[in-house]
């Protein structure tokens, strides 16, 4: 391990694809190409780390390096500098960004369904948002709290009406008590709660111990884990031509997530993920299923979705009564015209794209995630 | 002066009582901490609404014994996974190595700042003022600004690295202590010295190496090892901030996640920072000894 | 080791001070350091200034070191002026902190005049051995100063203003900080150096007796203005020149009369009525 | 053992405070300094068109604060609360436990190797550990790390006070026959007193970090460094930099407030 | 103010010290502070220490002060232990370094012993005031002592060693610090404020002139092991007793006689050999 976050994936699993990387590397075949993420090493990027394990990208003729995100990288903002060709970020994050000036373009909405939840301990009887009222209500910032927001603001309630609670990166808070509704990934911090230890039973809790109030059935997800391009390079052709292998690599890396959940889990952990192995497991699972089945096809930016994100942006406020954005967006803000190109690419391969039958696994999650 | 040997024992306790005490301690320490998770109320003590003893749970306070324990575990189940002392140590090094390079830094800046300081009291004057300000300014607030201004550097084949950022805010803090202990320490000699200087016609290069800067070494010395605490502290914040793998600061965002499942696991990184810590401010501890005779008063007997 | 003979400025006096005045400061903050002071100091005599604190004194020799210009007047050292006489290295100094750096040896702050100056080390070294037998610390040329007393201290200081075989010695108070026994041997020893030296000698002292025992010319001054009330040619009262005495000297009666006709000058100018009830006047 | 007294009346040998002679330069020369820096900053971002998330402009940052004060000044009191409980406490207890192990050698031995860990613990090492311990859901947490960011150079400063106070005042107190308590009144304590603000006056500022850089680990909403994070996840830097600069001028402020305090209280104990 | 008339341990001497001995670390290290040390000062009488550095002068006063013990030997205060003469406040002390507490004012540096005691302040502040006036300072009560010169500041020490009318005065080298012209005035004022109050005195002092003028009987000390070599009686010398002095006193003859005769007692003992090499035995 080099020690940067610009780090490679060494991926020792497949011997045959570190070789034929080697070798297209120096036959400079390839075309360096970095992505940014949205947060460390983890399964919630396992398409990523999957179609570099398996040389999907340097079938394409791509050299992918994977720049790790941490507390205070922002990733669009890395991306509008140039400092990367990609990035991994959340719509709701990007559209304040635009309006502050960040040209960057959507160009492949990866995950389709929103992963937030807010969880509650049943003893709360917190089972939809209105519920929230007078409670003290964890979320992290950042720019993942809108969705909450958008839905208290569609029960009524506003966040003054609320304790709001900065949440720290594990959930002891939620645990102690101290937070009455926490916020939680479905692929992270619910795993978190379902890997410890219940003190009253002895035994791990399980997900009956929890109300779960999810935003994609209150109506106020919005779209979470995107590929981002620069708006400005898009009108260069190879730029062009490059996003489309690199969409399709992706997706293709995705698909391979679908079919070998254990693999993919596998992999990210030797990218250099220090989480435990059934937590890396179950986030695999759960990610597939924000991707898997596909309405249209992975990638494709459905324009209801877009449209309902763009309201929740324009129209929530936080606690400092501010919106996410003023106005409209630009019609650069997303293009589906690389990812459908991409799609018909894959098609033509053979690749399931759109995953009708897919079947989550189950996950048993272990003490600690271990 | 020879010694009975019932002696030994005691001269032995003599000599090491500080380093027995030290240990004693930490043992105190450790032990308040047991005893009160023991016979502590679970949910801590309140004062109003106020808690000003801490919760007892194990979710809240590991038993020492479990953040011991913990070292001696893989991180993780997967094969092949170092136990967490190795995994602890290995990113402590990171992280010292880090640091090392930011107090390298924070020095050569700290010195050449409190050099021209002392050389021109305008520049003393224009300067002080902001050196103190900078250290008001939150670490984590410049430390994506860092990367950021980095990238935008590629001198020759040498390109920015976010290990160099991690430095570079290291060396952010570790600059501060330097810069004025060194400016009260080129300004400490006696008029008696600088006149003695001016009276054998010496020039200002000259002085400084003749009298001012050995003169500093008493200011030096601590201000350096305040620097070296600092510069650790500044690697792992910054490993935190921009997301640097393999250090400290990575681990932290890391066993967090494992926090509620597995309590004992976000101390190791803690106690890997106040290890490093004590290692960086002790070596320069060794430089002291090193420049002993410029730390010599001149008193007389 | 007497230099005079092979010297191109020999026939001038060591210092010439001519007129010289002094102001500190300005508006209500000005203090008249020293007034039109005139002084000569021949070539290998002693000359003390004696006064009450805030005099002058400290002034007057760090104008004839160069370390202050004066405001006015003018100051010649062996001819020429006080800076080129610095950057000659003309005269030797020794402070009342004895000044000596504590992390350089004993040796290595004898020797620090002659490195500064880029002697040579091997003649450094043996014109160290020398001095330091001269004031009779060849024992302790690896000791650090904090390993020395008080008076061991001085001795090293004045072997330093000694190193490069100066014609003239400038000494602020070096005994200020000795008890009165310790100095009364530093003196002994201060008088046998300078008669083997010869040098010129302007030194600076609260003392009367040891002025007396020292100087060949005692120089009265007074403050505010600080300037000089009174010269007492000390041989003028029956004692030997000042290179010639010994300890006993303090025992004779010219000693006695000089040291009377000192206080006199000192205390016989009339104090300010403040002084009478008590407030002394540093 | 020596008789060599320094010639010099007896004088306050306590720390001093680091204003010497104030001129006009030491006020215009720091100034000019910052409003040439303002100036060539809002030059250079204009003229080579920087993005704000590379480096705002001021006038941009000035607007924001203008536009945001209220929303500044809240969180700066709340973070400032934190901060100032902290600052209290860690002094009280920095000072108390420099008195216990000034008493007693023991104590100070012991406590050596405990204090020279806590003062480098990293904070955003300690604010995770100390939410789930006090609670997340209060302000604890920060105030304990602003704590003990304090209590550390306090300790330490006044331990080095306490160890100042000089041979002949307790000879003379001796001689009195006062009492334990008479001695610690009379002379212990106003030895130290300058060192305890020397300690506290570098710590001020510290504190206002600490409680910063705790919030973004946790705890309930509004404080600065939330807002801080809140503005740059969403790419508004302008705003971002408003709320550091809300930050700048809290700590500044702590450090002008402790130098005020010990100029008063030197006054008061010694009008000049 | 003398108080000797209403005390019923009157007739007693001030200071009886018999055989003490004082010894300081063991083994290799062990100095003889103090070695069979007999002396007595009687009510009223004005004794002074003196001899080389090291030499016990301190040691002893310390012991007298019950600041320290001795190893053995006895001493005693007004017949009484010197502990219970300590804590009867039977002396008033005063050090080299004046040891003035420099956060409190002149006044409340004075009034420290009565307010340690438990006087109210009504009493104080007349006590103080008489104090003051004593020694000259009535204008300087509110200053700080670090804006008053070393010899005020000495002064300020004295009124505080005689806030409580003690009987005896222990003085440990209290003009040490002072330039020898303010010195001379500072023994002037002592002799004044000494006939003032009928104290007796032990008074340490490296200074020859000042024993001499100051004492009634001046007690000459040697070092390793510290010891008395000799006592001067000054007033056989021809002078008058010393509360009776006036500054004339020291040109007269009787003055001269006993600086001699104390000059040398302290030089008379044969040195070691080094010493003619300058090591002095600091
Ligand atoms: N750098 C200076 N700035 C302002 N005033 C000064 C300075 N140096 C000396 N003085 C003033 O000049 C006067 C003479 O000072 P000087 O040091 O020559 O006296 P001195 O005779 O050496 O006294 P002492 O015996 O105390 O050493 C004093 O009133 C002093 O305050
Ligand atoms: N606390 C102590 N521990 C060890 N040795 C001591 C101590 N106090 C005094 N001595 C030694 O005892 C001897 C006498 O010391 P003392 O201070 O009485 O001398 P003194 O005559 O007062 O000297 P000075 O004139 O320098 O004040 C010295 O050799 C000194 O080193
Ligand atoms: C300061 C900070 N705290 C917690 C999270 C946690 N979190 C929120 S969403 C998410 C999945 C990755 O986007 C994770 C880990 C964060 N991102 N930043
Ligand atoms: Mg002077
Ligand atoms: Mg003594």
């Amino acid at each position: 391990d080099d020690g940067d976050s610009d780090s490679e994936v060494d991926v020792a699993s497949n011997k045959d694809c570190a070789a034929k990387t080697k070798e297209a590397r120096d036959a400079g075949d390839l075309t360096e190409v970095s992505l940014q993420l949205q947060w460390v090493s983890q399964a919630q990027f396992a398409g990523y780390y999957a179609a570099v394990a398996q040389c999907y990208y340097v079938d394409e003729g791509l050299d992918v390096k994977i720049v790790e995100g941490g507390v205070d990288i922002v990733p669009q903002d890395v991306l509008a500098s140039g400092d990367v060709d990609y990035a991994i970020s959340w719509v709701p994050k990007v559209l304040g960004s635009i309006e502050q000036g960040a040209q960057i373009t959507d160009v492949a909405q990866i995950f389709e369904r929103s992963a937030t939840t807010q969880i509650s301990f049943k003893d709360k009887n917190i089972t939809k948002p209105a519920d929230l009222k007078g409670k003290a209500v964890g979320s992290w910032g950042f720019g993942n709290e809108w969705e909450l927001f958008a839905g208290m603001q569609e029960a009524g309630v506003g966040v003054g009406d609320i304790n709001l609670v900065q949440q720290a990166f594990d959930m002891n808070a939620f645990l102690a008590g101290d937070i009455d509704a926490a916020q939680a990934m479905t692929y992270n911090e619910y795993a978190q709660v379902l890997e410890t230890v219940n003190p009253d039973t002895g035994k791990l809790y399980t997900p009956d111990d929890l109300n779960v109030i999810d935003w994609n059935e209150v109506g106020s997800a919005m779209l979470q884990d995107a590929i981002w391009a620069q708006t400005e390079k898009l009108s260069d052709a190879a730029y062009e031509e490059q996003t489309v292998k690199f969409i399709k690599a992706s997706i293709k890396g995705w698909a391979f997530v679908r079919d070998n959940p254990e693999d993919a889990a596998k992999i990210v952990a030797e990218s250099g993920s220090e989480l435990g192995t059934s937590h890396q497991l179950w986030m695999t699972n759960e990610v597939n299923k924000l991707l898997w089945p596909s309405t249209n096809g992975v990638g494709v930016i459905d324009e209801a979705a877009w449209k309902q994100t763009v309201d929740i942006a324009l129209h929530t406020k936080n606690e400092t009564g501010a919106t996410i954005i003023t106005k409209e967006p630009p019609a650069t803000a997303y293009t589906n015209e690389y990812v459908e190109k991409a799609l018909a690419e894959l098609e033509e391969d053979g690749v399931d794209t759109k995953g009708a039958d897919f079947e989550p696994i189950t996950v048993e999650l272990k003490e600690g995630g271990k | 002066m020879r010694e009975g040997r019932g002696l030994t024992l005691a001269a032995f306790l003599s000599r090491f009582r500080g380093v027995l005490l030290g240990v004693l301690g930490v043992a105190a320490v450790v032990a308040a901490w047991d005893l009160y998770k023991a016979f502590g109320p679970e949910q801590g003590v309140l004062v109003g609404d106020t808690r000003i003893l801490p919760r007892t749970t194990d979710l809240a306070m590991p038993h020492s014994w479990e953040m011991l324990q913990r070292f001696g575990e893989p991180v993780t189940s997967l094969r092949g996974a170092p136990d967490a002392f190795s995994a602890v140590y290995d990113a402590s090094m990171f992280s010292l190595g880090l640091a090392a390079r930011g107090w390298v830094i924070g020095v050569v800046v700290g010195l050449v700042l409190a050099l021209a300081m002392s050389r021109f009291r305008i520049v003393e004057s224009a300067l002080l003022p902001w050196v103190v300000l900078s250290q008001t300014v939150p670490l984590i607030a410049i430390a994506p600004l860092v990367r950021r201004w980095g990238s935008e550097i590629e001198i020759g084949g040498y390109t920015w690295t976010s290990q160099d950022s991690v430095a570079v805010i290291a060396a952010y803090l570790a600059f501060f202590p330097v810069a004025v202990g060194a400016l009260r320490g080129l300004k400490s000699p006696d008029q008696t010295h600088l006149d003695l200087m001016h009276a054998l016609g010496v020039g200002w290069w000259r002085t400084l190496l003749t009298l001012r800067l050995p003169a500093s070494v008493p200011f030096l010395l601590p201000a350096l090892r305040l620097a070296a605490a600092s510069a650790v502290i500044g690697a792992v914040v910054a490993e935190v901030s921009i997301g640097l793998k393999g250090g400290l600061g990575r681990m932290v965002i890391d066993y967090a996640v494992a926090a509620s499942g597995d309590p004992a696991k976000p101390w190791a990184p803690i106690f890997g920072a106040v290890a490093i810590g004590l290692v960086a401010a002790g070596a320069v501890g060794l430089l002291g000894l090193v420049l002993r005779p410029f730390r010599l008063t001149g008193a007389p007997r | 080791m007497t230099h005079a003979a092979s010297d191109p400025t020999a026939g001038h006096a060591a210092i010439q001070v001519r007129g010289a005045h002094r102001v500190f400061g300005k508006g209500r903050k000005r203090v008249d350091a020293l007034s039109a002071v005139d002084l000569t100091v021949a070539a290998g005599e002693f000359v003390s200034l004696i006064g009450p604190s805030g005099c002058g004194k400290s002034t007057l020799l760090r104008l004839v070191a160069d370390l202050d210009s004066p405001t006015s007047g003018e100051i010649s050292v062996f001819g020429k002026s006080a800076r080129q006489a610095r950057l000659d290295h003309d005269y030797g100094i020794a402070f009342q902190q004895s000044g000596l750096l504590p992390w350089r040896t004993v040796a290595g702050n004898v020797e620090l005049p002659l490195k500064l100056h880029g002697i040579n080390s091997d003649v450094r070294r043996e014109r160290v051995e020398e001095l330091l037998e001269l004031v009779g610390l060849t024992d302790f040329a690896k000791s650090h100063p904090d390993q020395l007393s008080g008076g061991m201290q001085q001795r090293v200081a004045i072997a330093r203003a000694l190193a490069e075989s100066p014609r003239l010695l400038l000494m602020d108070e070096p005994f200020g900080a000795l008890d009165e026994i310790t100095r009364e041997r530093m003196q002994n020893e201060l008088v046998r150096i300078c008669a083997e030296t010869g040098a010129a000698v302007l030194f600076v002292t609260h003392s009367i007796p040891e002025a007396v025992f020292l100087s060949d010319r005692v120089v009265v001054m007074s403050p505010r203005p600080g300037r000089i009330t009174g010269v007492v040619d000390v041989r003028a009262d029956g004692m030997v020149a000042a290179h010639d005495r010994s300890a006993g000297a303090r025992e004779e009666e010219g000693f006695f009369r000089a040291v009377g006709e000192v206080r006199s000058l000192l205390h016989g100018t009339p104090e300010p009525a403040s002084a009478a009830r008590g407030v002394d006047n540093r | 053992m020596t008789t060599v007294a320094s010639a010099a009346p007896a004088r306050d040998t306590r720390a001093r405070l680091p204003i010497t002679d104030v001129r006009w330069s030491t006020v215009l020369a720091p100034l000019a300094v910052g409003v040439l820096v303002l100036v060539a900053w809002e030059w250079v971002v204009d003229a080579f068109d920087v993005k704000p998330y590379v480096l705002p402009a001021p006038s941009a940052i000035w607007t924001q604060v203008t536009d945001h004060l209220d929303s500044i000044v809240k969180g700066a009191r709340v973070t400032g609360r934190n901060a100032l409980i902290g600052t209290l406490a860690g002094a009280v207890l920095g000072v108390a436990g420099a008195m216990l192990a000034g008493s007693f050698r023991f104590v100070d031995q012991m406590a050596a190797p405990v204090v020279a860990a806590l003062a480098v613990i990293p904070i955003v090492a300690l604010a995770p550990v100390l939410y789930s311990m006090f609670g997340a859901a209060v302000d604890t947490g920060r105030i304990i790390v602003a704590g003990i960011s304090v209590a550390v150079p306090v300790y330490l400063n006044t331990l080095r006070g306490l160890r100042q106070v000089r041979q002949v005042h307790l000879d003379l107190m001796t001689a009195c026959a006062a009492s334990r308590w008479q001695v610690v009144r009379t002379v212990t304590l106003p030895t130290a007193t300058p060192y305890v603000f020397t300690g506290l006056r570098v710590a001020s500022s510290l504190a206002v970090i600490a409680a910063l850089i705790a919030e973004y680990f946790g705890g309930p909403i509004g404080g600065l460094g939330k807002s801080i994070t809140s503005s740059a996840a969403s790419s508004n830097y302008p705003l971002a930099w408003a709320y550091v600069s809300g930050a700048i001028v809290l700590g500044l402020l702590f450090y002008v407030v402790t130098l005020l305090v010990e100029l008063w209280f030197s006054r008061h104990h010694r009008p000049s």
